[in-house]
């Protein structure tokens, strides 16, 4: 598809995207953008983690959002308190849709927002008090609770309260787990120390041992980095449990506290989100010997590869089940490209994500037809880039942390049939007549993972792609 | 109307599932009403990623909100370098008209110094846009609490007082709109006011700005809205008329400084106040109510007869901002319905309602919820996150205030002016009438 | 779109849940929009009892609708007596300046002279109202039948043909509406035209006749619509535009007449039809497309876009009039959706529509059920009664069309035009939206 | 309340509101309206069921309507052809409300709409065929009918159709009642007509014999005229239950085919509207000896009356559990008085309806301190206003048929506070701006009838009285 040309052309049109900066600037964001070249090992490799310039319009978040928007917030039977001013829980309401089962306000959290609303008086004299009794309060309105987060807003770093001393103290209290995490907002360059600290918070205050009074078997396994968005941790668990695997923990969509507590059961790690809970499968190899493994439910190319690769940890049985698994899904997975091939086949996308859909999803649309010539992280580091190179095409530009501008430049440039990346830049890219997807949040649809979800994924790129709106983008009459 | 007393209020050590938005985004919406104006906020990335995600999804329209991205060495070192680079970058890129500076929980916590590094920033480079300083801390009353500050900041930074020699501008008459005006109530307030041969300006305007367009070449989501031109004629303006309790002191404000006079319009909700801001701007403009106003206004009286056995003696449950509560209270009781819970999303008192609706520091969802149980309640409006509560607990929803994400269309609605007022009727009255008719054995 | 042939549908004996409407309300109707206008069914009383209730409930307002209040004897003897008393009575009363007499099944059946006694009361008694004598059996075709019967019947009775002398008015145009416009379509056309410039002549013009106005005075419901004069004037347009296929033969008799020319227009419903339409009023007017027009273009571009995922890809129902059909789903096509089946209220090959839709003759709900089954539907659009069947069938409805009961302000809503279609996608994206965002254990 | 003085002021309205006519009419006028006087028996015996004026703004329906629309439509178990062209049929659909219990389209019939639909050849060549072939469809179609209707429309009776043997044909073969209703629009001067048909209908082809093949009680009756308007029939069977009747037939809301058949079982027939059903009463006393007695469940004045009366053709056992009854239910009528009553007292009511509404609803009113001072019938016989002469108060105006004019001109000469009439004069009244009830169908409302329907009723005239819109019907501005 790409050539050697190519890779030039692409790289005069980083180039001339840049020039507009002033010469420091320019510097500095060109080490942050990347051309794909199956010759240079590094071509991928872009700068990434570091602070954004104020005052560019970046898409990326906060500490708080990657450990209470993520890590932390699917956790359904756990109460998260949104811990400091009303805005930060407030503005992140429901906006994952971590799908999940359970009774509202019952025995299950995830759509409810708590908030110790701080007022003045409290950032003055402080909000340990406050946060006491405000566990106590909650653990007596919702007595089916299994434990209590406090998820730190930027105040409580600055005014020295001990969140840490008032968890032990209610934990004791309550005789549940009470965990604080350190998620202040202006920790780190984006949401991606959120989600460290969210592991090593889980790690420190839930983690068990390997000796859970149950019985284990050969094939008990642990879903990692799947947060149910649109019901996406459904359709992966039904590929895992038709394969002969035991799940005994989803982290975190539809997961539960005692799930994460005794995760070290399990024979196998799989992990999807590499970015967002790599932490704690590292820390759980070391500690207890549990291996890991990635693996990739986006479209059926990645989804059989990945099953094969998960089955070859495991017996003849589980490798031979696998093989019955693809080939019952295949008749479907070829009736949905057939159907929407056709329809997609040379179109080109430009993704601007996070977690792992900038590379994941390559994939899924190579199987359609597709084409991602353009793509990058709001918060990724070099292992995410890594990773990224292994699955880009030739020639594919790649950035970290784009501006505004780079992201519209890009896409008038490459002659962009489709972009995918947050609900924040949605409606900037219809201005421009640009068909787009949400790809945090699958717009509102999904799921996208697994067999059940590559249809859905296809049909949605397909009706934002071939809505007859978009050729009426003109204006006919004269000014 | 129902209240806790405030002390019963105070009480709660927490908020589930609140109402309450934080200040800043009240800030930036007034700089989304104004032309090729870019509001910043001053703290971490997220408070400006949050507020753009509730905003984009209200509006369903991009949202130019920027951030001075402070981290944990900006934090404890001081802002002020990460203040002039997001000027700079800001300046540059978007080449706005005028920047709002507004201020977090965060920098209002460590006691930055952001009007010291404005001033320094303009003295060093001089001939840029002017920067707004506002202050809204999210640990200070809610959306309402921000707005306020932003208008009336923006009020005092860009409306001269009027020169000696300088003439008010006959028949021109300004028009400030707290947070209870959207786009579609802006436009029909300023659809009124042509209508009588005046000369509207309004600050914000969120008619042109937000109202969800999609014009040649201008693709920032900046075009639209107040400019400063606008301003600066303000004060050439005899009458200033604020909407909303929350805008009353800008309207005084840029009446002071237009040496002109002020009115407050607590709401057009009711025929009958429209047919009184009808008759000011009778006075003002000397000339006839048209004819296009009098046939919206047939058509009013007869759709409140169509519609008024719908609303005679239901109950009512709302949450929302102050002006809000007080301009969708008002349409429900000139209809005949009893409002018997109303929960501020900010502190009601602070406005000037104190004498209708409890404290709202604490105003959520659960509230709305402990109100009403154990009486029957027809309906329930609210922002869409109470569509979730107020299905659990069997109660007919309609969403209105901010964010609404649930119905399309929903910022160019308007309840305000006899036209408002009609489709208001119809969309409301459409939805309690799901109720009717529905044979009981299907 | 999947049809039946024609022999399947003939089968049929037996119509359960019929959506066709009979041809005399469709008569009345037209008369409806003409100014002091009243029908007179020729029939027995219930005939206009039942057509009264059914125009009552969708328009809310009061339906002046006479009849000749046969019985048993008048039926046998002749019913030449009661049209006279009749006449003379609603002469009295009502001081119409036009009134329509409409055959029913039972004078068809009869075989009654009306024609005759019409003649003779004219004769008799000189002087009064034009009576303009529409055949309207209900056993031939639906209500889009009678309404063409009755609006071809009023060209011929009320527009003369332009004398040699008489020139044409310059930027005057004749706009001839098909029933698929209600009073907020028949308005926004009626503006769009005045936008460019021109100045409309409708007919019906049901935009002021039953808009829902309570004006002084006049109580009796006859105030508004087209006037004897209009349709005197129309003979003096050089450009007559019809509006759908069932007002195309009236729309081309007014051109004869006045010497001028027509075209028909098949739907405004999309935005390519709306620009055509645009492009066509600027060749008559030769002025330009006003700042008004481009932002509600700009606007329904925008919305479009907006909402575009909901549409995409959706399997549509639709069932009602022909040129309703026609309108309706060259919007949703034009939005990406499929309509599977529309199933006509009337025969549309009657209309030049054949090649689209099955006959009509028994179009009904249980055929509209019928088709779909064995495939998922995302929305069924038709008039109030498909309410029920839809519930019962699990498909999610939207009410349009006539009669609806179950939504107020129908009869103002628009979905034509720039704002008409930026209003209809907000109203069908929303019901849409509905599915979307529930989450699953709620 | 009123005085001589006052009737006189009345009369003097009447002349003044009918001196617009020409001598004819206002002579012929005349005779239909009269005002209540005491002194006068005669006062109240209007002019009725005479043929309405052609070209008037009658409110009356046709024969059809009756019959279809009243007394068959309810019977929810049988299908109701509506024979003839499809018009009368789709406009009369599901406007009365008529509720029931049932599986619609299984076991119910009631809110489905089935018609012969005639096209012109059907006239021409007459429609017995396509009539034989639609019933033996519909029984296929729908196997558990338990019988079908055949309502004449008015093309049907001109072109000599013999629906009578098309009716014994069809029963033979499908073996179920069905019934040809000669119900032509044209037959009559009003749907009262239709009525008659109806029940007659019901008399020569369902009504059984008194031996039905089970035990009869002693309380068994059958309530007649009742036809479950949002639910009045419920709130009615409620309280003969509560009273120790056995309710054996229910004519004809939420009946059924068997019920009309086995009503001779009853030992008592309780009759509502009289107007509409006194036919098959009369017929019953006459071939069975089952006694009737008229009833009035609106109000709780004319409910306790009601309830003593019936009571009294029983024995002690049911007198003293009627007097129970009555004592359970007062404090919520005194509730539903003591609420409602300061703010309705003196208000003026006027009403036009069918049926049995003009004077029954009278004693609801008078126990909200309301006054109804104009009231009348659109089909009334000689025996309806004899009846309403003993319920009104004196100096009451009283007409037949009025027409629109008039019934204008009554309501602001005689400054009403409420009008109560059908839909299709609504709208005629808010343009007057005047409070409207729908008294035909309760305005989307109901129950009416019974304790359980009085506070209903009470709440929707204080709402339709009360609502703050009424005042603001002016116009401020000069034109």
């Amino acid at each position: 598809m790409s050539s050697g040309t190519s890779i030039e052309e692409k790289r005069k049109i980083v180039d001339e995207v840049l020039t507009v900066y002033p010469k420091k600037t320019r510097e500095e964001r060109a080490g942050h953008i990347g051309v794909s070249d199956p010759e240079d090992a590094g071509s991928c490799a872009v700068a990434n983690n570091v602070k954004s310039r104020p005052g560019v319009m970046t898409i990326r978040g906060c500490a708080y959002a990657g450990s209470k928007g993520v890590v932390w917030g699917p956790v359904k039977d756990a109460i998260h308190i949104s811990h400091g001013p009303v805005g930060c829980g407030q503005y992140s309401w429901w906006s994952r849709r971590n799908y999940y089962n359970g009774i509202l306000g019952v025995t299950s959290f995830v759509t409810m927002q708590f908030t110790s609303d701080f007022q003045e008086r409290d950032v003055v004299f402080g909000g340990d008090k406050k946060l006491t009794k405000m566990i106590q309060d909650l653990d007596r309105l919702f007595p089916l609770n299994k434990g209590i987060t406090i998820q730190s807003e930027c105040p409580i770093g600055l005014i020295g309260d001990d969140i840490e001393a008032v968890a032990r103290e209610t934990s004791a209290q309550i005789g549940k787990p009470v965990v604080p995490v350190r998620c202040e907002g202006f920790r780190g360059v984006s949401q991606s120390l959120g989600h460290h600290i969210a592991n090593d918070s889980i790690r420190d205050w839930v983690l068990g041992s390997r000796d859970i009074p149950d019985e284990g078997t050969p094939y008990d396994v642990a879903v990692i980095g799947d947060y149910n968005i649109g019901g996406d941790a459904w359709s992966t668990l039904k590929i895992f449990r038709e394969m002969g695997l035991r799940v005994v923990a989803l982290w975190s969509g539809d997961g539960t506290m005692q799930e994460l507590a005794h995760t070290p059961r399990a024979k196998l790690n799989l992990i999807h989100c590499y970015r967002s809970m790599n932490y704690i499968c590292r820390h759980m190899e070391e500690k207890y010997g549990i291996p890991w493994v990635e693996y990739n439910f986006f479209g059926p190319t990645k989804i059989k590869e990945s099953m094969r690769k998960i089955a070859s940890y495991f017996d003849d049985k589980i490798q031979e089940q696998t093989e019955k698994v693809i080939e019952a899904y295949e008749p479907m997975m070829q009736a949905t490209i057939e159907k929407y091939r056709p329809r997609l086949e040379g179109k080109k996308v430009m993704l601007l994500v996070g977690g792992l859909r900038p590379r994941h999803t390559i994939g899924a649309y190579e199987d359609l037809g597709m084409e991602v010539v353009a793509t990058g992280y709001e918060f990724a580091h070099e292992d995410d880039y890594e990773r990224t190179a292994r699955e880009v095409q030739e020639a594919t530009i790649i950035y970290d942390d784009p501006t505004a501008y780079e992201l519209e430049q890009f896409a008038s440039r490459l002659d962009i049939d489709l972009v995918g990346s947050g609900i924040k830049e949605k409606y900037v890219y219809h201005k421009m007549g640009l068909p787009f997807r949400q790809m945090h949040s699958w717009d509102y649809s999904g799921p996208y993972h697994g067999f059940d979800g590559f249809p859905v994924f296809a049909r949605d790129m397909d009706m934002a792609i071939n809505n007859p709106s978009w050729d009426l983008i003109q204006t006919p009459f004269e000014s | 109307m129902q209240g806790l007393s405030p002390g019963q209020a105070k009480k709660k050590p927490l908020s589930i599932d609140p109402l309450k938005m934080s200040a800043p985004l009240g800030a930036a919406l007034v700089f989304l009403g104004m032309d090729r104006a870019v509001p910043i906020l001053h703290g971490s990335q997220g408070c400006a990623a949050f507020a753009k995600n509730v905003l984009t999804r209200h509006f369903r329209e991009p949202i130019p909100l920027g951030t001075t991205a402070l981290s944990q060495e900006t934090v404890i070192l001081g802002a002020q370098d990460a203040v002039f680079k997001a000027l700079d970058n800001t300046i540059r890129k978007q080449n706005p008209s005028v920047i709002g500076m507004i201020t977090t929980a965060l920098t209002e916590t460590s006691g930055d110094d952001v009007e010291g590094a404005v001033i320094e920033y303009g003295v060093s480079r001089p001939g840029g846009p002017p920067v707004v300083v506002v202050h809204a801390p999210d640990f200070r009353g809610g959306l309402s609490t921000g707005y306020r500050a932003a208008v009336e900041a923006v009020v005092k930074a860009c409306v001269p007082p009027r020169g000696d020699g300088q003439p008010w501008i006959p028949g021109q008459v300004n028009l400030i709109f707290g947070p209870g005006y959207g786009p579609g109530d802006v436009e029909e307030v300023k659809n009124m006011v042509a209508a009588m041969g005046l000369l509207p300006l309004a600050l914000p305007d969120l008619s042109t700005s937000m109202d969800g367009h999609l014009g040649d070449g201008e693709l920032d989501g900046l075009d639209g809205g107040t400019s400063l031109s606008d301003l600066a004629r303000m004060s050439w303006s005899a009458y200033t008329f604020s909407f909303g309790r929350t805008a009353q002191r800008a309207g005084e404000d840029v009446a002071a400084r237009a040496k002109g006079r002020h009115v407050n319009i607590p709401h057009l909700n009711t025929l009958d106040a429209v047919d009184d801001f009808l008759e000011l701007l009778l006075r003002i403009g000397g000339g006839k109510v048209p004819e296009s106003m009098r046939i919206q206004r047939d058509r009013l009286m007869d759709r409140m007869l169509d519609v008024h056995a719908l609303f005679s003696g239901i109950r009512v449950v709302l949450a929302g901002e102050p002006d809000w509560l007080c301009m969708t209270e008002a349409a429900f009781v000139g209809m005949g319905a009893s409002v018997v819970a109303a929960v501020a999303a900010d502190d009601p008192k602070a406005f000037g309602y104190s004498a209708w609706w409890p404290e709202g520091d604490y105003g959520d969802l659960e509230e709305c919820v402990a109100r009403w149980e154990g009486c029957s309640v027809d309906l329930w409006v609210s922002n869409s996150h109470g569509a979730r509560v107020a299905r659990r607990t069997g109660v007919p929803f309609l969403s209105g205030g901010l964010p609404v994400w649930d119905r399309l269309g929903v910022p160019n609605e308007a309840s305000v002016g006899y036209r408002g007022l009609w489709e208001w009727l119809a969309r409301v009255g459409s939805r309690l009438m799901q109720r009717e008719e529905v044979h009981p054995s299907e």
